[in-house]
């Protein structure tokens, strides 16, 4: 968005547009616990923040009704957070404690909410597709109009279950937004070392899916488009694609030593960072005073705060139920 | 009624169909073509296309649109067309289908039934003669069902559709013609116990699926030697019927078990293993495993034939059982 | 290819035409034997012939030099044949002897032969892509100047290992042909029942790989196409492909009772028959007179006649024999 | 020499790439990134792009096109960065790779090399701690390797490039950082036999990969309770060495087969088959098996350490085994 655009947006409803910092605000700081936590050891496993792109949960986020389903990878706690499920479940989880969202057996990659429709958390690259395609399937033969959206790298665009998920989307009218965040890298892999096709939306429309590609680190363009998005599916457009352009400014997890990018290249992107960006448009127009991004902090310290204290406050899961939840308890055998 | 085995399944499928607006089929062909095997045919004009559903070739695409479809509260039946394309979905079977409710911590269940032909004995050769069922039983998640009579083919999907959890049903590729009666009002079986489908008292012979009949068929033979074999129909590969296996080894203190995969690392050897485990002071000779040679299924139909488990081999096998000292 | 350009083509060089309308024979008139065979009980297993396809393999087959590699289907029959396999090997192992290029390992479906560098016969729709691919990747690799050229049918173009080898070839660079046989239907499926996207060669495209339509009935065309392509690619113009616009005349196997299209579309497209076509051509440019024709006809059924009697004095590989070739025998274990 | 098994097989790699020009690595991340769990680190700097091929997301698409250039003469070495990926690319294994030599009736063997990480223990949870290579076994066509020790894991990779037929090396994620001396002059090691890693009387422990180091230290706590166990590792797990195996039991008459697969159906199933078959009444005590529990692995530690063999357990199996009767 140019500069008018985001002050127009702003002074339309400053309100809003407050929120959707305050969402990036509480995806920043809870990634930065959890890196901090995992120095300290307290969560294990494999751990993907999200840490600059946190734009393009928030925009997206906002846009959707109660009962829309989203579908996520490995790198989804920004994603389950700004859905609604609560920090302290996911916090816990990661604690590997009874009291997280899926009571420790899932993890960081395996965030899981049935209240919000947040149905994962998968750690195969590209493996949710499918699954948001069969969503999106359920909702449209039951005559639902519902949305499903899913969450994917760059890099899940060259493997088989991409393709096989567009065409039938496609092909099926189905009403799920597939939602790319192209942050140029698959772990150490750049996007121009992984396709031959780089420009992602165009690659997308030639399924016949309707796609464009958008600033990723501005909240209010990733809003808009989403929205755009959002109302066209709802409506029975068909599938839509938006190609989300961002960066992690981090790792891509904690054992990552990142020698397959330049610092310069990180720090010129870091330039961009989105809270950063929203926040000095905010106090441009006067729609945001020190105090009020005080005690915007503030809180989101505390929620913060509060989530780890709940972590640390959890139990575990006794050993005896290791193999509850393998089949159903309901199963009729 | 008299009634095939392909039959039974198609009526099983329009039953639930009528039974309950969630269910539809999916898969490549199963409504103009009719279905590779002609299991679904007719059922595109009775329900339409939004509820036969013709799928691209992609396996992975549409067998994980099944498991969100499951997640979004349909009751799909999704078919491969044969368990050879299957190799093709493991990710989504294995890594989705079986770990989603319990990554979940309870949360999500898949209802999803996934049927797919399987075996060999048509000269199809390497790449379309797996025999993997047994194999694939060996994912915790799933349950694995495999019928080999009438009424099984009549009344697995009906229970495998209440299930809340992944189903796969095997169809043994040389069942679908197979002919006999079945009660008109035919209807869900269990799908919890192996059944004796030949009762005797000198060996055990453990098996499923499309190799039951050759199994019986040696049974016969055995029993014009004097060898009165019990035959114990699996029925169900996952969760085994430890309960029934036991038992007919208590019986008869003797074990043969046959089927249509490769030896090593087969359900055979966990049938072994587990009677081993759970029987062993009764055992008067080890348990011995008929099953296909060690190699890619051959087009010839003589080589194939002497691939896959033969009334002679499993004979042969009994006959070696009884004559050990114990 | 237009009136005028056929003629001018036969004008140039009737001898070559004439040559491409009998290897077009030469596997029709195999595929026939083999449908009779098959009634009669001496082909068994899954059966598909390429009848009406023909101009596809001929003109293709008709630019490779030697020491270029072909990947083929389950419908390869032809390909085999016309890639230089001989009709009686080919014979042989339908009927699972041991004289058969597979020793009757392979049957209908796989076909192979290390001499021409025939790779097959894959079964598995979209299964020999990868294969294709890495074989040029050898070449590359190696600075050797051979092309790969794969077949496959339009139902392959949604399986994820079509897309993620189109990727490969073209991010690598890679010297191979992709050849599209698009005849309509994958078994009972139509395109536009299995694509969003129905334009193949669009389709191609995206993976920045030079793609074009060409009329697969037309023989001449295919071969024109082909050379065009064969020559790029050998010069190190990168994978090339070619969307070849087709028509199977018969069933998809012996056990389709072809329920999903018209008879009346059937009968359209054999108007287009590949053969017929090149024969008028070749009798309006009077450069086939009846009587070549007819000798053509008669050496076209002496090869097949052979085949079949080379066949049936075949032997059976001893079922001693069944475990070999699991394993290599010069394996050093 | 001091070196970790990580670095054991980047030297079996640099010395391959070194010995033989047709040798390269493929793979996601192998490259730049230094390779998922850094074993390739620096082979990139050495050999360049052409012979490190940093491949994209698409197992089935790197692993197939692995095969075409074995086929073309190349020596590949394809690293699929984690069992749970190899999933994607079961079609291009099982239907390509290892039926090709036998379909051609012998004209195109396969000489492949594709390595993984594999195995659970790192709270990775359901999706990331498969360890599927005893049920990949299974498979008729490949020779599945499975380095436990510092010399295996230098000297395995040069005899798997020499064979030339397709060849699985599974790398257990634990060993990686297992340090230990190693001769300057190691090189190939055979691939054909098991090897005896602990002499001992009373009880054979079978196991493999990375749950030997566990197995070693529960033979030393039975070995406080005068258990003198002897641990085998079966270091190749297609084809097992039958010798081997009847060998030990010959000896103790007593077996606890331990593997991380899970339990039904895995590998462990196969060698208490064998067994069985082919030690009957050489056995004290009917075959035990120590496998990981029956459920998608957890990401909480605790439960994760439960649904894993464990030394108590190892040691509990092979007291029971010890003590029944005989
Ligand atoms: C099928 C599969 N292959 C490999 C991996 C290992 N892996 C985990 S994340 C990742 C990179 C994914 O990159 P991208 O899709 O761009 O997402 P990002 O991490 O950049 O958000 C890889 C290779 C995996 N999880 N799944
Ligand atoms: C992966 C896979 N899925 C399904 C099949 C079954 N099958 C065999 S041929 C075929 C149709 C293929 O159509 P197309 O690629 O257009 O080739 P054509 O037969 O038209 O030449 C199908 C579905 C298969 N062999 N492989
Ligand atoms: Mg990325
Ligand atoms: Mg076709």
């Amino acid at each position: 968005m140019t500069e008018d655009e985001t002050a127009q947006a702003i002074a339309a409803d400053p309100e809003h547009v407050r929120g959707l910092l305050r969402q990036m605000l509480r995806v920043r700081r809870l990634e930065e616990e959890c890196v901090e936590l995992y120095s300290a050891s307290k969560i294990r496993g494999f751990l993907h923040v999200y840490i600059g792109e946190e734009a393009v949960a928030a925009g997206v986020m906002s846009v959707l009704a109660a009962d829309d389903a989203v579908v996520a990878t490995y790198r989804e706690h920004g994603h389950a957070l700004l859905r609604g499920v609560p920090a302290t479940a996911i916090m816990a989880e990661m604690y590997g404690h009874a009291e997280g969202c899926c009571r420790g057996r899932g993890g960081s990659m395996h965030l899981f909410d049935a209240g919000t429709r947040f149905y994962g958390g998968n750690a195969i690259v590209a493996g949710g597709l499918p699954l948001a395609v069969g969503l999106a399937l359920a909702d449209k033969m039951a005559g639902r109009h519902r949305v499903t959206v899913c969450f994917f790298g760059e890099g899940a665009v060259a493997e088989g279950e991409f393709h096989e998920s567009l065409n039938l989307a496609a092909l099926w009218d189905l009403p799920v937004l597939f939602c790319c965040e192209n942050n140029l890298y698959a772990m150490g892999t750049a996007l121009e070392r992984s396709e031959s096709q780089t420009d992602i939306a165009l690659k997308a429309a030639v399924y016949e899916v309707s796609a464009w590609a958008v600033d990723g680190m501005d909240v209010l363009a990733v809003e808009e488009a989403a929205r755009r998005a959002v109302d066209a599916v709802r409506g029975g457009g068909g599938p839509h694609f938006l190609e989300l352009r961002t960066y992690r400014f981090r790792a891509h997890s904690m054992f990552d030593p990142e020698r397959y990018r330049e610092k310069a290249e990180v720090e010129r992107w870091m330039k961009r960072d989105p809270i950063v960006l929203l926040r000095s448009a905010l106090e441009a127009s006067g729609a945001l005073s020190s105090d009020q991004w005080e005690a915007l902090e503030q809180e989101v310290a505390a929620e913060v705060r509060d989530a780890v204290a709940f972590a640390e406050a959890g139990t575990l899961e006794p050993v005896e139920e290791l193999t509850r939840f393998v089949y159903s308890e309901r199963s009729p055998r | 009624m008299k009634t095939t085995y392909r039959e039974a399944i198609r009526a099983a499928i329009r039953d639930a169909m009528q039974r309950d607006e969630r269910v539809f089929l999916m898969g490549e062909d199963v409504g103009r073509y009719g279905g590779g095997f002609a299991v679904s045919l007719g059922l595109l004009e009775e329900f339409g296309p939004r509820r036969i559903r013709d799928t691209p070739l992609s396996e992975a695409g549409f067998v994980g649109a099944g498991i969100g479809a499951a997640l979004g509260g349909m009751r799909p039946i999704v078919e491969i067309m044969t368990v050879n394309f299957s190799l093709l979905a493991l990710d989504q079977i294995v890594n989705n289908a079986a770990t989603l409710l319990h990554m979940s911590g309870g949360q999500f269940n898949v209802p999803i039934v996934i049927r797919m032909t399987t075996g060999g004995g048509r000269q199809l050769a390497a790449q379309h003669s797996h025999s993997l069922e047994g194999w694939i039983a060996h994912i915790p998640g799933l349950r694995v069902l495999a019928p080999a009579t009438l009424e099984d083919a009549r009344g697995m999907l009906w229970t495998a559709l209440e299930d809340p959890d992944p189903v796969l049903i095997f169809e043994h590729g040389s069942l679908y013609n197979v002919a006999g009666e079945l009660a008109d009002d035919a209807g869900a079986v269990d799908t919890d116990t192996a059944a004796v489908r030949r009762a005797g008292a000198d060996v055990s012979l453990i098996t499923y699926g499309g190799t039951l009949p050759t199994v019986l068929e040696a049974a016969e033979a055995l029993a014009n030697d004097d060898i009165d074999a019990e035959v114990l129909d699996l029925r169900t590969l996952r969760p085994l019927d430890d309960d029934a296996i036991v038992a007919t080894v208590e019986k008869t203190h003797r074990a043969v078990v046959i089927d249509e995969g490769w030896r090593s690392g087969g359900i055979s050897a966990e049938l072994s293993a587990r009677i081993t485990e759970n029987a062993f002071f009764d055992l008067d000779a080890p348990v011995a495993r008929v099953c296909s040679e060690e190699v890619p299924v051959p087009y010839a139909k003589h080589l194939e034939r002497a691939a896959l488990p033969s009334v002679e081999r499993i004979v042969a096998a009994a006959r070696e059982a009884v004559g050990a000292r114990g």
